[in-house]
């Protein structure tokens, strides 16, 4: 039963993430890229993370995805060649060594864990306080690094984003 | 003063380059000159002490020996031996005789060129004195530096070709020598001379060694066929430049032959030495009739020195005591004719801008001491007897013919070419018609450029005369090598004494 | 939860440079004055340099001491020492070379110098982490510090262009260095180094982990054939950032690599090294060759600083103690020429930047008659970079293939100095340009600006260049510990 | 109970096809998104791998990856933005300016 | 007066060294006067010492005229131990007293010759000055040459004089023929001198041990050691021979000698006639103990002599240039000393080379007066009558040309005729050669006498302007009129001088038997045979000057008639049968044309085409990989990605392993 579910799922994903890569107008994209995101929030949840499945949502479908769409509004979307300028052989080079990439990554995943069911974890453990609970002790160096992360973040965006004036004006 | 224990090399291979820096800091650009050549004569006067302290008994003298580096045991070790020594007192003798031919015909940046030439001699010495591979191989790819600037910046029309050539070149010869002074130190966990020469290694390691520290040494003699950067290096360099390329840094490749290969690996000997006999034979030959249809006065000289140090290379791979003594001294014949062939050009050049053969003629009318001095040096290089060219040539082709009697016929015959194109050149320079109206009112020699020229006369005439003076201090460094070069448990036919 | 338990010593210097940010940001936000752009802004860049000092005194006398480490995650070990020292010392110089170079184009000084400070936490954590996601969160901080710097000269097309490139591939980077993290993970259950060495079984996760965090570094690196970025990312960055980011990200991505391959003992150097040495050659030939037809001195100097890692990448193929120590002192010496070829590059640097921010070879054309002090400091710094004694370059390529040699990589050493042959051409052609070239008459090239801290830069790294080989070895140090990464 | 490894082939199908857009997108805005995808599929696995290790690090790991994101995409648009306001445009093919 | 020896040895070569150093130093200084006098007591106390040095040696037994002196070791490596050492024995000090003895009447004369220069104005001092410290270093250098007592020395000289002459014959700098006549002396020399180096190289290789200072004693003393035949022995001495042909003009080296004569006459009649030339047969008779025991080699010298004598006399014939014809001479007079020393005459051919000094340097002065009176023309063809004109001059030319033609009594006479005699015993058709030669001989000699100094003026205006000269040249040729006329006597045939009670009969012979020791094998000869020999040398002789008498002064028809019958050969005479063409075609042209070859397409072409070959090679491969940067995002993201899978295909592979 989970199983179906799971294929369901997986099935909406993927074609979320053909989506994205195959759409001609960049808000589409946004729209199957979002589309994704929450698949993927369900899988987090399905898998005992609930914690992040929350998180998913609010960060990645409720910002990122905004974000996107915002800039795409703001810039106009792209209806164009969907193509890259890539010649053709190289093209087809791309989808070989993706191809072969896949391969090797499926082969490989697919025998490499126990077959065995995986340990079972405490329902609680995907919540808000264990998890916390292991970034504020066990984890708190890189906690405390992604706070001057976020700072460099916004750094950065103050530097880039500030309207374009005159240099003699600064 | 006990000369044994004063850092005396030390002190002879640093003086230049703290001249260098007094140059650099100094504020009036009229002393530059003056300090240049007092630098200069105080370091040949300084060299000179190692003839007053020396012993003879063909090992090393005023060792100098500490730790440098140790990371890689890397060490600052310095002696000077019987093949070395004259080397180094031809480089401190050439330094003031190069000083005083540039004085009046640098005209821009003095000062640059100056520091270029000390800082170069300097590099020079190091090589000269060095028994640790590393500080051997530092002085030897940094004494490209300076000439390669001299070329670049003060030589004539296609003169950054030339300089590019000569770096790259240079460079490319010994790179792969540093990977076999690693190598070495790899199987034995020193650099030092001293150490490696009583050191055995193993047959693959000498094979592989040697073939690259050839290289590298061959592309500095220059053997047949590596030579070709060398004409257009010395005809772009100005006239010190060439004199200093020719005198003093082919002589760095000979050197590291006589040095490196030949104690280092004698296993390989047998196999090899008889190639390079065949490329410096074919160099003495091939160079000589090239040199005989040149059109430029300086590239023929050029040509001249390939053919020369092809004698010098016969005389290191026949071993035979006549033939290495005999290399040794060639080195500095070579470096006094041909050092003084290039400022004769220099001076002609100075003149008239050019160094067309077709250019001139006749000028022994017009100047009669430039052409004395022309002749003579020209015979000196022709291997006149009596004058200092031919004690090394007879005593090398005599040495060879000890071991290899075809390769010294075959050599001897280069001497024949050596006489044609040399005369060629003196027959279109000096002889014949004065036809071309500019030369009819050159100055002659100024006192200067005799100044210049006569102290290498004289020891041209010294070397020819007595070169006794000189082989007594060099038998026991060549008897002595002989042994490290003859060691081999490889069957070897060793040329007697 | 005890904090005080918290060997804080451990990251005492990141936090000090952590600090001098927040201060420089506070102190700009209270005081903002209003500045003209071309008005040096003397406040920041002082705050800068003194933090900066601050921290590398601090990693300096914890230099020798004993290893210690903060709740397994970032190691404090003479290696991370060294590696603060490098990282810091090549942000003094940036700073140096930024002084008087940054308000040509840009009036937020304090941003830009939080920014680099930030970098400079990120690279040390690099050095420092034993820990996944220490690490992961390291690279994010100083790559994201970097696009942004990359594109900090907003109004010039070619830095925005960079920032787009470096940032796009570097995001795509990301991604398989998380991926290679993660089977990492997969393998061990944990993503602390001292887990990875127990449980690692050098399975496909293992080893697949450890290829697609080699591709990640190896993009950070430079290292081709992830290379492709980096030529555009530097020319298009402002000098001062190129300079920093050829010398520090390389240097604390080395560690980090190198303490990535030691973390996995299960799976052996004879599994990695070769991939390695294949690509340090591919590396140094290709950055070498390519490097030879350039125009821009910048981009040149981008080749080369190609090129350079495939030499240093030497250092990590050998695994062993000789090699590190090779590495790290070919990284100082690289921070001496690279940083001083990069200072000559900005005194170069046309005030009116043209659609590239640039400095032709042709610029340079006749400096030794109009400077001839810089030129004769740039030809130390390109003969250094060539590997010819007695400069320090030398002897940094001197103990790389030493080491290889001694490994048994003597392929490797011989590829290096052939390719060190070919590089001589390159940086020739500008020794060429200085010294046997006159300036064209009319208009000749702008006279060079060489501010005040611009030559103290670059009297530093000459005198780096010219005297650090002479008298230091590798031997700073006894990283032999590092080696065996305990 | 689905096995971990459908959720690690699964994500590596779509951290391919992020990677597939990556190559083969021309606007820099979509080849973000697939950088994102590729980010979120790793996060996938981490956190299935989590579940199969039973602990947390990998949840941890996702928490922190996603404010990298974050920030990623905060300065990743900034820096679009600043090439629109140069070039007008957001395909990569008319930004290349820099070359050879 | 023995214990003075080596210090006379010594002297000996000082005084000309001096002479040189003083001339070529300060010559411009001391003025023309003061160079003269510097050159000439040179050259004079030279000529002293000599002659003490000959009294010092003629005072001890015969067998204890051996003096070795060693001056200063020169180089000691090894087993080589060459010093810088004198040997005075009666052959050296014999070839002193000529070389000191026809140098100081040489000169003499030179010293009023030379105040004019080739184109008949004043020398100026610088030149004059020039001239004779190039001259006094050629005696200094011939008489290092002769006195060596190795042949490391012996070379020294050897290349020494071959120095000179290169200055003297291009000592008119100024004219093209001489510069590239003094060139071309010196390259072929250089070709002969190759033998001798490799001469000396294979001695050192046979007798190192025993005999590593190279020195005549010691070496010959070696000798003894090796079978007579012995191949390396034929290879020494063939090779020694070889430079021997090229100091000495004879086949194949002989084509130098002719072009010589751009040099002064004076130098002409010095070294190119009286000295130098004659070191090749010198250096023979002073290797007699290998030539011995080298039959083969033996017999080549005597038919090379035999063959240049001939050649050499009938390219003579056709000779219009004074100094040519002359020139030709020597080479065919060396014939005959080669063929002397190749039959084992030693003392003949030495004696030869004496008288031939005598007569050949008086024959050049006398050309050189002929060519000062007439300002500088040489054409026999242009001249004529001049007896009256110069008689002095024409009296000492006329001795010397008879002389040459061996005319009864007078020194070639005596001299020739011992070669002959030799020949007669030893290979009668070396004796035929060597007669029929003595008939050309005599007729080109008066050939010349008679175009020059006879009949009618054939260029009046040269006729008109002839002016006798003054005796400071004439002077000194008297000496050596004397000498041509009487010298001849000191090597009278033992026999007949018993016979004919000359106190003087075979001087030279008994001079110089400790050396060869010749008295052990020259018995035989009986008396008869010497005087039958002697009168058909001397009828030939006369023979040949009534020819060139009866086609040059009379006419008769029928000498004209065998010159018609003759004519076909003229041109080959007249161009000397092609030589110097043949050996430009083959060997001069040919290996310029592969030295340009070389130039051209060994080293610009091949090796530096390889060399720059490379760069460009790299060049290109640079240029490619900077065409792989595309400046495209997509692009570069596909070569990340491509690695990508290289590397984790390699890893997987590795896991899988």
């Amino acid at each position: 039963m989970s199983l179906l579910f799971f294929a369901f799922l997986a099935l909406i994903a993927l074609i979320g993430a053909s989506g994205v890569i195959l759409s001609r107008n960049a808000v589409h994209s946004a729209l199957f890229l979002l589309l994704n995101f929450v698949v993927f929030a369900v899988f987090y949840i399905m898998l005992g993370a609930q914690l992040l499945g929350v998180v998913q949502v609010i960060v990645y479908a409720g910002a990122i995805v905004v974000l996107f769409l915002f800039v795409v509004m703001l810039i106009g979307g792209d209806i164009g060649p969907v193509r890259s300028g890539l010649r053709r052989y190289a093209r087809w080079v791309a989808v070989v060594s993706m191809a072969v990439f896949l391969l090797i990554m499926v082969l490989g995943l697919a025998r490499s864990l126990p077959p065995d069911a995986p340990a079972a974890m405490a329902p609680e453990a995907g919540s808000v306080q264990v998890v916390g609970q292991v970034l504020y002790t066990t984890y708190l160096l890189p906690f405390e690094l992604v706070s001057l992360l976020l700072l460099v973040g916004m750094i950065g965006g103050v530097v880039l984003a500030r309207r374009y004036r005159s240099p003699m004006e600064e | 003063m006990d000369f044994q224990t004063l850092p005396l090399l030390s002190l002879i291979l640093w003086l230049p380059l703290a001249g260098a820096l007094l140059l650099l800091i100094i504020f009036d650009e009229r002393n530059v000159k003056s300090i240049a050549l007092a630098v200069t004569l105080l370091d040949f006067v300084l060299s000179l002490g190692l003839l007053v302290g020396w012993v003879n008994d063909g090992s090393m003298q005023f060792v100098e020996d500490v730790a440098w580096l140790p990371a890689l045991n890397i060490r600052y070790h310095l002696g000077v031996d019987g093949i070395s020594l004259f080397l180094v007192l031809l480089t401190t003798f050439l330094g003031p005789i190069v000083v005083l031919f540039s004085w009046r015909n640098i005209t821009h940046h003095l000062r640059s060129f100056m520091v270029l030439l000390l800082f170069q001699q300097t590099g020079m010495l190091g090589v000269f004195l060095a028994l640790d591979l590393v500080l051997f191989f530092v002085f030897w790819e940094m004494s490209i530096i300076p000439m390669y600037f001299l070329i670049g910046r003060w030589g004539s029309e296609r003169r950054v070709y030339a300089a590019l050539k000569f770096f790259i070149y240079t460079m490319a010869g010994s790179a792969l020598m540093l990977v076999a002074i690693l190598l070495l130190y790899a199987q034995t966990g020193s650099f030092d001379w001293e150490v490696l020469r009583r050191t055995p290694l193993s047959p693959a390691l000498q094979t592989w060694a040697f073939l690259a520290f050839a290289l590298a040494f061959a592309v500095k003699v220059p053997l047949f066929p590596l030579h070709t950067w060398l004409p257009d290096a010395h005809v772009e360099a100005p006239t010190a430049g060439s004199v200093i390329l020719a005198g003093v840094l082919l002589k760095m490749g000979t050197y590291g032959f006589l040095r490196f290969c030949l104690p280092l690996f004698p296993d390989v000997l047998p196999t090899f030495l008889p190639w390079i006999a065949v490329l410096a034979l074919i160099g003495i030959l091939y160079a000589a009739l090239v040199a005989l249809v040149q059109k430029d006065v300086k590239s023929l000289v050029a040509y001249s020195s390939v053919a020369h140090l092809g004698f010098v290379m016969l005389g290191i791979a026949g071993l035979s005591s006549q033939g290495l003594a005999g290399a040794v001294l060639q080195n500095v014949n070579h470096g006094l004719s041909t050092g003084a062939l290039f400022l004769l050009v220099g001076m002609l050049y100075d003149r008239r801008h050019t160094r067309l053969l077709a250019e001139f003629g006749g000028l022994w009318k017009s100047l009669p001491a430039f052409s004395a001095f022309f002749v003579v040096v020209a015979m000196s290089s022709v291997g006149l007897p009596g004058l200092n060219g031919f004690v090394g040539e007879f005593t090398i082709l005599l040495g060879t013919f000890q071991v290899r009697p075809v390769w010294a016929v075959l050599a001897t015959l280069g001497v024949i070419l050596a006489a044609w194109y040399l005369l060629t050149a003196v027959r279109g320079v000096i002889y014949g018609p004065l036809t071309n109206p500019k030369n009819a009112t050159l100055p002659d020699l100024s006192l200067r450029e005799r100044l210049v020229l006569i102290p290498i006369v004289i020891l041209c005439f010294v070397i020819g005369l007595f070169p006794n003076l000189f082989f007594a201090r060099i038998n026991p460094a060549v008897e002595a090598l002989r042994q490290d070069a003859t060691r081999s448990a490889v069957v070897w036919q060793v040329p007697s004494r | 939860m005890n904090l005080p338990s918290l060997a804080f010593g451990v990251i005492l210097p990141e936090i000090v440079v952590t600090a001098t940010a927040l201060l420089l940001l506070v102190v700009e936000m209270v005081s903002r004055p209003r500045r003209r752009l071309g008005q040096t802004a003397h406040a920041p860049v002082l705050i800068t340099l003194i933090g900066l000092l601050a921290a590398a005194g601090l990693s300096l006398t914890a230099l020798g001491g004993p290893m210690a480490e903060f709740q397994g995650m970032a190691r404090a070990d003479d290696l991370a020492h060294v590696l603060n020292l490098i990282v810091l010392g090549a942000a003094v110089l940036s700073v140096l070379l930024a002084w008087e170079y940054l308000p040509r184009f840009a009036g937020l000084s304090a941003e830009y110098y939080a920014l680099l400070l930030l970098a400079v936490v990120g690279m040390m954590v690099l050095g420092k982490a034993v820990e996944l996601i220490t690490l992961f969160v390291g690279l994010e901080i100083l790559s994201i510090a970097l696009y942004v710097l990359t594109g900090f000269d907003r109004h010039h097309v070619s830095a925005a262009e960079a920032a787009l490139k470096y940032f796009l591939l570097g995001a795509f980077a990301s991604g398989f260095v998380l991926y290679g993290m993660a089977l990492l993970y997969a393998e061990t259950g944990s993503t602390f180094y001292a887990d990875l060495a127990v449980r690692g079984q050098g399975g496909f996760f293992a080893l697949t982990g450890l290829g697609l965090l080699l591709v990640g570094f190896g993009f950070k690196l430079a290292v081709v054939p992830f290379h492709m970025w980096a030529p555009d990312a530097y020319q298009g960055a402002p000098t001062s950032v190129t300079a920093f980011m050829a010398v520090a990200t390389k240097a604390a991505a080395f560690v980090a690599l190198f303490r990535l391959l030691q973390a996995l003992p299960a799976v052996s150097a004879a599994s990695w090294a070769p991939v390695l040495a294949v690509l340090a050659l591919l590396t140094m030939t290709l950055g070498n060759l390519a490097a030879l037809r350039q125009r821009s001195l910048k981009r040149m100097l981008a080749y080369s600083s190609i090129a350079h890692a495939g030499y240093m990448l030497i250092g990590l193929v050998t695994g062993t103690a000789a090699g590190l120590q090779a590495l790290l002192y070919y990284l100082v010496v690289y921070a001496f020429m690279n940083m001083g070829a990069f200072g000559v590059v900005a005194a170069l640097e046309p005030r009116e930047p043209a659609a590239l921010r640039d400095a032709e070879i042709a610029a340079a054309e006749g400096l030794f008659s109009r400077k001839p002090l810089l030129a004769v400091v740039m030809a130390v710094f390109m003969l250094s970079l060539t590997g010819i004694p007695p400069l320090a370059g030398f002897f940094g390529k001197l103990y790389l293939f030493g080491a290889a040699i001694a490994a048994g990589w003597t392929w490797l050493a011989v590829a290096g100095v052939l390719n060190s042959v070919v590089s001589a051409y390159y940086y020739l052609r500008v020794t060429v340009a200085m010294f046997m070239k006159e300036p064209a008459p009319t208009p000749g090239p702008a006279q060079p600006l060489l501010a005040d801290s611009l030559a103290l830069a670059l009297t530093v790294t000459v005198l780096g260049t010219l005297l650090w080989g002479l008298f230091t070895g590798p031997w700073l140090l006894d990283l032999s510990a590092a080696v065996a990464g305990r | 109970m689905v096995p971990t490894t459908y959720y690690l082939v699964l994500a590596a199908v779509i951290f391919a096809i992020g990677a597939l857009g990556v190559l083969i997108r021309r606007n820099a805005l979509i080849i973000f998104m697939c950088v994102e995808m590729m980010l979120n599929s790793v996060n996938l696995t981490l956190v299935a791998l989590a579940q199969q290790w039973g602990n947390l690090i990998g949840q941890v790991f996702v928490f922190i990856v996603v404010a990298v994101a974050a920030v990623e995409v905060a300065v990743g648009l900034a820096i679009i933005m600043a090439i629109v306001r140069h070039k007008d445009t957001t395909n990569v093919d008319e930004i290349n300016l820099l070359r050879g | 007066m023995p214990a003075l020896l080596p210090t006379l040895g010594t002297l000996i070569l000082l005084f000309p060294a001096l002479g040189a150093l003083v001339n070529g130093l300060a010559g411009r200084r001391l003025g023309r006067r003061g160079v003269a006098i510097v050159a000439n007591l040179a050259v004079g106390l030279a000529f002293i010492t000599a002659v003490l040095l000959f009294t010092g040696l003629n005072s001890l037994p015969p067998e204890a005229r051996h003096v070795e002196v060693t001056l200063w070791s020169w180089m000691h490596i090894g087993r080589l131990q060459v010093d810088v050492a004198l040997l005075l024995d009666p052959l050296s000090v014999f070839m002193v007293l000529v070389v000191t003895g026809i140098g100081l009447v040489i000169h003499l004369f030179a010293a009023e010759y030379m105040k004019l220069d080739d184109e008949h104005r004043p020398l100026d001092e610088r030149h004059y000055g020039r001239f004779f410290a190039y001259v006094n270093l050629f005696v200094l250098l011939m008489l290092v040459l002769v006195l060596a007592n190795n042949y490391v020395l012996l070379y020294l000289g050897w290349e020494g004089v071959g120095l000179a002459s290169y200055l003297l014959i291009g000592f008119w700098f100024h004219r093209p023929a001489a510069a590239d006549a003094g060139k071309k002396a010196f390259i072929v020399n250089r070709i002969g001198d190759f033998g001798l180096a490799v001469a000396i190289f294979l001695l050192f290789a046979l007798f190192g041990d025993q005999a590593g200072n190279l020195a005549f004693p010691a070496l010959f003393a070696q000798v003894e050691t090796l079978h007579p035949n012995s191949p390396v022995l034929i290879a020494v001495t063939l090779l020694l021979l070889l430079a021997a042909t090229g100091k000495s003009a004879q086949i194949p080296l002989y084509v130098w000698l002719p072009d010589a004569m751009e040099g002064p006459t004076p130098v002409s009649a010095l070294i190119h006639a009286a000295t130098m030339v004659t070191a090749g047969v010198y250096m023979i008779a002073r290797s007699f103990p290998l030539f011995e025991l080298a039959p083969v080699t033996m017999t080549t010298v005597a038919w090379i002599g035999g063959l240049t004598a001939l050649l050499a006399a009938t390219i003579a014939l056709a000779q219009t240039d004074l100094k040519r014809i002359l020139a030709y001479s020597t080479i065919s007079q060396l014939g005959y000393m080669f063929l002397g020393v190749g039959l084992g005459a030693y003392v003949a051919a030495m004696f030869h080379l004496m008288t031939h000094a005598f007569f050949k340097a008086l024959l050049f002065l006398a050309a050189g007066s002929v060519m000062h009176a007439l300002h500088g023309e040489l054409n026999i063809d242009r001249m004529g009558g001049l007896r009256a004109k110069l008689p002095t001059t024409y009296r000492q030319f006329l001795v010397g040309a008879l002389a040459l033609a061996g005319f009864p009594l007078l020194a070639g006479f005596w001299s020739k005729d011992a070669i002959l005699l030799k020949a007669f015993e030893k290979a009668p058709l070396l004796y035929g050669l060597g007669l029929f030669t003595a008939l050309l001989t005599a007729f080109y000699s008066f050939r010349a006498v008679y175009r020059a100094f006879y009949g009618q003026p054939r260029d009046l205006h040269l006729y008109e302007h002839a002016h006798e000269q003054p005796t400071g040249m004439t002077g000194p040729l008297w000496i050596l009129v004397v000498g041509s006329l009487l010298s001849g006597f000191l090597g009278v045939p033992a026999g007949l001088g018993h016979r004919m009670g000359l106190a003087a009969s075979d001087r030279v012979g008994l001079w110089l038997e400790p050396v060869f020791h010749t008295a052990a094998h020259s018995e035989h000869v009986t008396l008869n045979l010497e005087l039958t020999l002697l009168a058909v040398s001397g009828a030939v002789a006369v023979l040949g000057i009534l020819l060139a008498y009866g086609r040059y002064v009379r006419q008769t028809r029928w000498t004209l008639a065998v010159q018609d019958a003759l004519r076909p050969l003229l041109p080959v005479l007249e161009h000397k049968y092609w030589v110097d063409e043949l050996y430009l075609a083959v060997v001069v042209r040919p290996l310029r044309g592969l030295a340009q070859w070389c130039y051209r397409w060994g080293d610009q072409w091949l090796i530096d085409g390889m060399v720059n070959g490379l760069g460009r090679v790299a060049a290109t491969v640079g240029a490619a990989a900077t065409r792989l940067q595309t400046g495209l995002i997509s692009w570069y993201a596909l070569s990340f990605f491509v690695g990508v899978v290289a590397l984790v295909g390699y890893f997987v592979w590795m896991a899988a392993r």
